[in-house]
């Protein structure tokens, strides 16, 4: 990861292996942990997540679940209101319209609902993201949908480090937290995978603070704003405006809800332009949040009218030439950056 | 299984205590509703389902049940709320939207959480399910004790959350226990026209667990029943689903004008109001004396009078709190 | 409405009664056209939308359903890819967690799936909005949540008259619509109303275009956006504002998918300044996205920085005096005003 | 109920041009995608599941069918789109992601529609159930013809959708037919581990409907049962649940490494292979001839031939036509 100095003999590990990590030393602290999804168990998860915990922890903690992703979503917010913190795996976030009711109105709700009296720890792993040609029921990302509704944290990261360190944060939280974990950073081969994303992983636990963005790159002209795998698009893009003599600063978001708007303020203070990245739908989403969050807060900061470089508002479709030219990519960030100089 | 006479004198204390608190709620809901009725005003705004006529499920299962115990209810829960001991004041001023109210006034009548005696309930169709499986889960994995009862309306059978719900609960052998109070409509829509089975007992052999019809709307029989599959469940043998036949006596909320009910019921369903049945049979089977039902009574209309007047007397939230207590 | 010259004989109605005879004139012209959902038949529908229809009919097309959202509206989508042209009521928009896959997965992405050979023609009405203490389940808007997701065009009426309109024109259109009515515009009494949504309503049949919003005050110096019972908030401040010579246009956007941008960017343009006021959650929804259509189209027209009256980030609480602490208002509009002026 | 000569012949062509096929894309499947396996790449990207092995139960309930008929199928769909008659060239040009696709590309292996026959299929579990339940319920309000049948594997009954859909259909009577494909697994998940019962045809007594077991992956057993089901749906008696054993002979999906599978399983999968098994019973049985069999083999090797060579050689969609078809 930019801005990390990574000794060559250091270890590096995948998004996957990170989550899978994180989980095991929690659980070897705290048997209140345990995990619950379709084929986290003997699989080890579709999304390699939860390799190695059948096998140290066994079919209790680590518990294949029938297809009833309501059944079992509301069963962990039961368990965690009787004192367990579960972690579910919804194994793609296309599926959580199967189960919303149990995400957003129980997990979501019952603490404020019990008037702080109840706790619900709980985490919500789920996989996103297209690119492989998986289809429109496969493919989405969704970041804009959670984070609209009010009681659950978000979290997306953007490489192994921050993802071990966000999972031990959210094992520890109290309050629920959907952990969103992008399927091409996810380091399964049969995925492909960004190789920026495995990085170096300390062996002991960590927590990476939940609500704060990072500047994983420092720039003058322009705030490319992203999430998940835009992070690793805003970075190619920014060093190819480098070669264009354009200096580009690239906020990796970490964390949806809270939304670290004053990073985000921060930075387009400093540079007066904003690209924002995501590979979420265009309208209504998480791209619109970021620059109104920045205009209503200070309309003189931007030299230029921001630039959304998101998905279309259209279903994903199959075909590799049809998604690939929906796909966010550096080469539009770009472009992003032409018309906005223009 | 047969209730010892104090279970009878605690079940008898409880529906009455439960149909007093609503009568009362009942009353006090229309004031500033009328002569205009709107549900925003008075001091208990929004929707009011009551539970009247539905005592007998609530006391005949939570009879068996201890603090420790979980249940989840509906949005028809005040019944079942008092049956499992949530503190009555605090339970009143939520209902009231107060300070001093369970949550502080963010609940409300829908959503009664008392973690002291582990009762919650909210307000989707069937949505207690899932949440009391995973309470049971929590305590097999832990080795605790407790048994999990969810109580549903009879048209909540016919939502997915049920079946995924009993599903887990059998295949993972679960303490668990579903309790469904059919009371034969789902608002305006009868159950003939919804379940495409007459009782919904026989649904537990999708699940491989045994299922029973308990008619009559009877205490005694529904304390029988219950009591054979919460014992089940403690022993760990796994859950059981239990439908009780039911009425209820009021509208679905109050305002319902219950236009879709046939000629007659409403006059049926009073004259076979458990209550006073509970009643006689108290004092013509179980040798209780009218002076101790008189006196149970009396100390169920000062019990409510009292969390009445507590929820009336305590002060309303602070408008700003409205944005606190929503992460832990 | 503003804007209407209403003659003092001409026929007001209720939106539950425009949207009923809306309904009532299809399904005498169209056969294919048939009602499903709860309680919509005998009882006419808990908000009155379907009263008088069991009568005309009859149980086969204006048909009760158990409660089974997931079921009864993946058999609309069913249906109207089979030639009929199905409305199904969703109670309460809160609900749409129990069944949101059979809506965003089927409903909204079928035509797409199937490169267009299909039609969806169908209607899905709900219920919006709180202010009368109903709880947390039970007052949501959820304009964003729905409005996010590609694939269903989404509309909110303020009045009566755009109510018929908008619902004929929905029944007629081979698109999903998704129809989200607010609960405090509806004309029930039981629920209070607020009287300016009550309007004239032609008896013929018409429509109005889905995806044209509406100048419904003209002013100078401010504009206002809003949907649904905003509209009346922010006529009402309008009214004050006028008082303290501030002169506000107030944008009703009638439709969130396809959102008219050109009327919202003119009206920006003219004013200089921008108020969305928005019932549903702050973050990630409709008051970023009007905000963001702006500024990313021209952010010179902006005088100040955009302001947002929205419900805050918090589930809703049942306490009267908490809810109506959250709910957007005419004194917050005008306060809006106040701050953006400062 | 027995099968014709001629619907014999129809189930085993049926059944080869959909095996054919499979055997054909699955070694496209890794074209591009050695020595590295990276499921984006090659001609067919994306996620494959393959129905080698459960072509039973396709021809067994299909042959009942015609194209106005409806049908909904799942994740794992090629051996019910053949059976239903699915044009093969735009079915196999829409998994390669061609213009001349049936969606021209924007659907995908997973999302197959095509409604000159009233086929469609989708991604997420027991999703179908409800489109169908509505499609019969189109043909029964206006009085037109035709069945509908809900495919969905074993794993899917424990979704809450399928439960909502059965109510709905026996509630309201409909023509309508739901077929379980019981290959025992979800991915990597055995059915013992996730079904609270052994077979899911008990399940019908939750609706009041009848329900049928078929054991043996036998595509006439399949025809006997799913033919009574269907005759009665068209009577006008309602809905059917039926579910049939049947295997799948490769993983869940390609790529899949299988070691969940216990020993020995595959081999005994192969052997008992429902090809060759039909082969063998049509020569012996029911007079076919080897050359009968050789030439429909030969036809269905052509077939799948052809689809391939038109879909490699149609084009690719236009990029930018993924922004249209989003409305009708
Ligand atoms: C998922 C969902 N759908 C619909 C509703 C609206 N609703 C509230 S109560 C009710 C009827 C419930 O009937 P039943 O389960 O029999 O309980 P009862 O009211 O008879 O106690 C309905 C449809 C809801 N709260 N949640
Ligand atoms: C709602 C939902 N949950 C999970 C999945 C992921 N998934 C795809 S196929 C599958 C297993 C399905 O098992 P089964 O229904 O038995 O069908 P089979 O694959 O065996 O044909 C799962 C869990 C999904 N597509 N949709
Ligand atoms: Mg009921
Ligand atoms: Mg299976």
């Amino acid at each position: 990861m930019t801005g990390t100095i990574v000794k060559s003999n250091e270890r590096k590990l995948t998004i996957a292996r990170s989550m899978a990590e994180a989980l095991a030393q929690e659980m070897r602290i705290d048997p209140t942990v345990f995990v619950m999804g379709e084929d986290i168990g003997t699989l080890g998860g579709v999304y390699g997540n939860t390799r190695g915990l059948i096998e140290e922890f066994g079919p209790e903690r680590v518990r294949d679940t029938p297809i009833s992703e309501t059944g079992f979503i509301g069963a962990a917010v039961g368990a965690a209101q009787d004192g367990m913190r579960p972690v579910v795996e919804l194994m793609f976030v296309d599926f959580f319209g199967v189960c919303f009711d149990a995400i957003y109105n129980l997990m979501a709700k019952n603490i404020y609902f019990s008037g702080g009296h109840l706790k619900v720890p709980m985490v919500l792993m789920t996989s996103t993201g297209g690119g492989y040609s998986d289809g429109g029921q496969h493919s989405q990302c969704l970041y804009g949908t959670f984070a609209h509704l009010p009681g659950m944290k978000v979290v997306a990261p953007s490489n192994a480090y921050d993802a071990k360190g966000l999972m031990t944060a959210a094992l520890r939280d109290d309050s629920p937290v959907v952990y969103m974990y992008h399927k091409g950073l996810q380091g399964m081969g049969w995925l492909g995978t960004e190789p920026g994303a495995t990085v170096h992983v300390p062996e002991d636990s960590y927590t990476v603070e939940i609500g704060k963005a990072k500047v994983v790159r420092e720039g003058r002209d322009v705030t490319i704003v992203s999430l998940g795998i835009g992070v690793h698009h805003a970075l190619k893009a920014a060093d190819t405006l480098a070669q264009q003599n354009v200096s580009a600063e690239v906020v990796d978001l970490r964390s949806l809800v809270p939304l670290d708007r004053d990073t985000i303020r921060a930075s387009v203070a400093k540079t007066g332009r904003l690209i924002v990245v995501d590979e979420d739908y265009h309208s209504f989403g998480v791209s619109a949040e970021v620059i109104a969050s920045v205009v209503e807060h200070d309309l003189s900061v931007l030299k230029a009218a921001p630039v959304r470089v998101a998905y279309p508002d259209v279903p994903i479709p199959y075909a590799r030439v049809m998604e690939q030219f929906c796909l966010p990519s550096p080469a539009k960030i770009v472009a992003a950056w032409a018309q906005m100089a223009a | 299984m047969t209730p010892s006479r104090d279970e009878l004198a605690w079940m008898y204390r409880n529906m009455v205590l439960s149909r007093r608190l609503e009568e009362t709620i009942s009353k006090i809901y229309f004031e500033g509703k009328t002569p205009v009725f709107n549900m925003a005003n008075g001091p208990i705004p929004g929707e009011m389902h009551l539970s009247n006529g539905q005592e007998p499920v609530a006391v005949g299962v939570c009879a068996h049940l201890t603090a420790e115990d979980i249940v989840t209810a509906t949005h028809r829960p005040h019944h079942q709320a008092i049956a499992k001991g949530v503190d009555l004041d605090a339970m009143v001023a939520e209902i009231f939207g107060k300070a001093t109210g369970l949550s502080g006034g963010r609940g409300g009548h829908m959503h009664l959480f008392d973690p002291k005696v582990n009762f919650a309930c909210s307000g989707i169709i069937a949505q207690g399910l899932g949440p009391a499986v995973g309470a049971a889960l929590s305590r097999k994995l832990r080795g605790l004790p407790g048994v999990a009862v969810a109580f549903l309306g009879d048209g909540a059978a016919n939502q997915g959350a049920f079946h995924e719900a009993m599903n887990l609960a059998a295949v993972w052998k679960l303490p668990f226990v579903c309790v469904i109070e059919d009371n034969s409509w789902g608002i305006s829509v009868p159950k003939s026209a919804s379940t495409a089975v007459a009782r919904n007992d026989v649904r537990a052999a999708a699940y491989g667990i045994p299922g029973h019809y308990v008619a009559g709307n009877d205490p005694l029989a529904i304390y029988e029943v219950a009591g054979e599959a919460i014992a089940r469940a403690r022993a760990g043998a796994g859950p059981t689903l239990i439908e009780c036949e039911t009425y209820r006596l009021a509208g679905h909320f109050m305002g319902d004008a219950e236009g879709y009910r046939p000629k007659g019921e409403k006059e049926a369903l009073f004259a076979a109001d458990p209550i006073p049945k509970m009643r006689a049979r108290l004092l013509a089977e179980f040798g209780f004396s009218e002076d101790e039902l008189v006196a149970a009574e009396g100390a169920a209309a000062d019990r409510v009078a009292a969390a009445i007047r507590f929820a009336r007397d305590s002060a309303d939230p602070r408008p700003e709190d409205a944005l606190t207590a929503v992460f832990a």
